[in-house]
């Protein structure tokens, strides 16, 4: 079941010509999925900070 | 005072308002043929296309603040607390503006199809077809421009472009069968029922959310 | 709670998007684009189920006037928003390896691109209100009209003939694709759903705060 | 017969959970003028609108006698700038009116029946929408801010015919930052 298909890391990125649609859409999704932790981390710690602040 | 006459004089004063969406229409329609080479064939090939949308594209700039104006200078609060029927009012605005400006532009489809098709059969067939999509996009519209009072017209167009584009597939669907000449009764009685719906709702959530608007 | 949720569901998509690319064997028609599958289907299982639950919680709100129910609606929709938008991205690069053009107008893609724009003018729409309960009530009611308007979009598309293929996966049928690629395929499902609902969750706490900053609980929730 | 026209009963507003004002209580006779004041924001033009029933109350209850015999006049004034005076006048139904040659002459805008409304100084638009209050035959007249750009002569011309409104039996209710002496009752608003 765990079969490594590829002969070497370089063929696992190239992927006979495929790998640039697979990394990119591995990427863009990685990176939209932080983006999206982070924006919302970043908002409610404001938030907290100004509560916390006035008093 | 007669609400008709009143938002006739209206938008008679408002050339703008009135003739701009029309002369739209007709440029985007003389501009199509000079996009695709003189060749019959090809003209007519993604005319009823370009036709359906750009009546689309007209009626979004007719109603493009159909309410703004009254809201800004507070009309609206005025005929809320004076008029009992706020929907039934809206109703008439909205007819108004097809009477002024989705008749003619329905003319005028008719008559650049005949230009283009040189076929008066399917022309005078389209012309139905463009009175009820005129009207059903207005409404919709005017749901639009209801919703994004105070925000601009664009947000409205987001919102009420995804409950047209049924529409439009059913009038696409609606040439091809003139064009072959098979059940395009009813295409067009599948339109008046969704229009006879729209009509009479689309008032009522209109006046809602001005209602809400104007809080 | 959450801690748990995120790190679990974390730990599973990683791990079956490590399997799903790396170590399943290349697909037979496709070869090795399909390890797309892993990342498309779950983005664009989950942006249906996301304008379902919108759905859900609009109606909610609308019956029983639960508050919670409103700022969840506020607190999905940009959620909404991004899966859909992942899910017409590595669907539309999926595209181009397997059918040859990154974009096709067929009911599910055209249903998924309008799924998208709806989201967006959800987002704008709220802004535009000054009394922000009346916007909760307009905005539920939008989303009930956009739920009942997605079927007849996708049904009306539909007439056409269309080159996306059909489920892979479907709760009454057995799968159609072999026991190897479907594990890692669902652990994504999973781990992706487990993620969003993280997401979901501290959006949810953003809106919270928002809406409810001059209520004295809040600050013992601090 | 019951002279009451207003009657509030521990009106609160509070919009997004900012609240502008908690527990009014005031009603309205015949023949009284309520004057609302307070400082920017406090609420006047919000307690208007819901006198007006535009926006409900958070809390308590209004009852206002024969709702659609109001006279309003918002701080926006409602005319059309595209349009003639005389079309503006028009648009409200009042072209016809018996008295209306007699206000148009006192407020000096005769001349410019035929002048797009556009045109009109600020002052002029003002008094071409006060002239539906004078041609009114409403109970209650709701007016906010109807001072504002107004010069002397005009200034006192409307509170003169606020006055003898008032001896007719209406009943007024305003907004303004300056006192004009014609109220009966005082709602401050802080």
């Amino acid at each position: 079941m765990f079969d490594f298909p590829f002969k070497s890391i370089e063929e696992a990125l190239y992927m006979n010509g495929h790998g640039i649609y697979v990394w990119s859409v591995v990427l863009v999704v990685t990176f939209c999925l932080i983006y999206a932790f982070a924006y919302y981390k970043i908002k409610l710690k404001k938030f907290k900070k100004k509560f916390n602040e006035p008093n | 005072m007669n609400v008709f006459y009143l938002e006739y004089l209206k938008l008679k004063k408002k050339t703008r308002h009135w003739i701009g969406p029309i002369i739209v229409f007709i440029l985007i329609m003389i501009a199509y043929p000079l996009t695709v080479e003189f060749l019959e064939k090809d003209l007519e090939k993604g005319f009823y296309s370009l036709l359906w949308i750009s009546i689309l594209l007209s009626m979004m700039l007719a109603t493009e603040d159909i309410f703004l104006e009254d809201y800004n200078d507070g009309t609206l609060e005025q005929t809320i607390i004076s008029i009992s029927s706020f929907p039934f009012l809206i109703a008439k605005k909205i007819f108004i503006y097809w009477f002024m400006i989705g008749i003619p532009i329905s003319l005028f489809s008719f008559l650049f199809s005949l230009g283009i098709t040189k076929n008066l059969n399917i022309s005078l067939l389209v012309f139905p077809f463009a009175m009820i999509c005129s009207y059903i996009f207005l409404n919709l519209f005017v749901f639009g421009s209801a919703l994004s009072l105070n925000k601009g017209s664009v947000l409205g167009a987001i919102i009420t472009m995804p409950l047209a584009l049924p529409v439009l597939i059913v009038l696409g669907k609606g040439v091809i069968a003139i064009q072959f000449g098979i059940n395009y009764l009813e295409l067009l009685l599948l339109l008046l029922g969704s229009l006879s719906i729209i009509i009479t709702s689309v008032p009522f959530i209109v006046s809602y959310i001005i209602k809400a608007h104007l809080e | 709670m959450y801690k748990y949720i995120f790190y679990f569901s974390l730990f599973i998509y990683i791990f079956s998007l490590v399997w799903g690319v790396l170590f399943t064997q290349e697909d037979f028609v496709q070869g090795n684009s399909f390890r797309i599958i892993y990342l498309h289907v779950p983005a664009s299982f989950l942006s249906q189920s996301i304008y379902a639950a919108m759905a859900i919680s609009s109606v909610i709100y609308l019956i029983w006037r639960v508050k919670l129910s409103a700022y969840l609606i506020l607190a999905m929709a940009p959620i909404g928003a991004l899966v859909t938008f992942l899910a017409l991205f590595s669907g539309s690069v999926w595209g181009i390896p397997t059918w040859g053009t990154w974009w096709q107008w067929d009911a599910r893609i055209t249903s998924t691109l309008i799924l998208f724009i709806m989201y967006l003018g959800l987002i704008s729409l709220h802004n535009s209100f000054s009394n922000h309960e009346k916007a909760d009530k307009l905005l539920s009611w939008l989303v009930i009209v956009g739920f009942v308007n997605i079927p007849i979009i996708k049904k009306s598309v539909d007439w056409w003939s269309t080159l996306h293929q059909s489920a892979s996966i479907t709760l009454t049928d057995k799968p159609t694709i072999d026991p190897s690629m479907l594990y890692p395929l669902i652990g994504s499902i999973i781990g992706f759903f487990g993620i969003v609902i993280c997401l979901i969750i501290i959006s949810s706490k953003v809106q919270i705060f928002k809406r409810e900053k001059t209520k004295s609980w809040i600050k013992d929730y601090v | 017969m019951n002279t009451e026209l207003i009657k509030a009963e521990n009106i609160s507003f509070k919009i997004n959970e900012n609240r502008l004002f908690h527990n009014l209580t005031f009603s309205l006779n015949k023949g009284e003028a309520l004057h609302i004041t307070g400082s920017n924001g406090s609420g006047k033009s919000t307690l208007i609108r819901i006198i007006l029933g535009i926006t409900p109350q958070s809390k308590g209850s209004i009852m206002i006698i024969n709702n659609n015999n109001i006279c309003y006049l918002g701080h926006k004034n409602a005319l059309k700038g595209y349009l003639s005076v005389i079309d503006n006048l028009m648009l409200h139904g009042l072209n016809n009116h018996k008295d209306l040659n007699y206000y148009l002459e006192k407020l000096d805008l005769i001349k410019f029946l035929d002048v797009v409304v556009a045109n009109l100084s600020f002052g002029q638009q003002k008094k071409l929408a006060l002239l539906r209050v004078f041609l009114n035959d409403s109970d209650l007249i709701i007016l906010d801010e109807p001072f504002v750009g107004l010069d002397k002569d005009a200034h006192d011309f409307v509170k003169n015919f606020l006055l003898k409104e008032l001896e007719t039996g209406k009943a007024i209710v305003y907004t303004s930052h300056i006192d004009c002496e014609i109220e009966s009752k005082v709602l401050n608003l802080q």
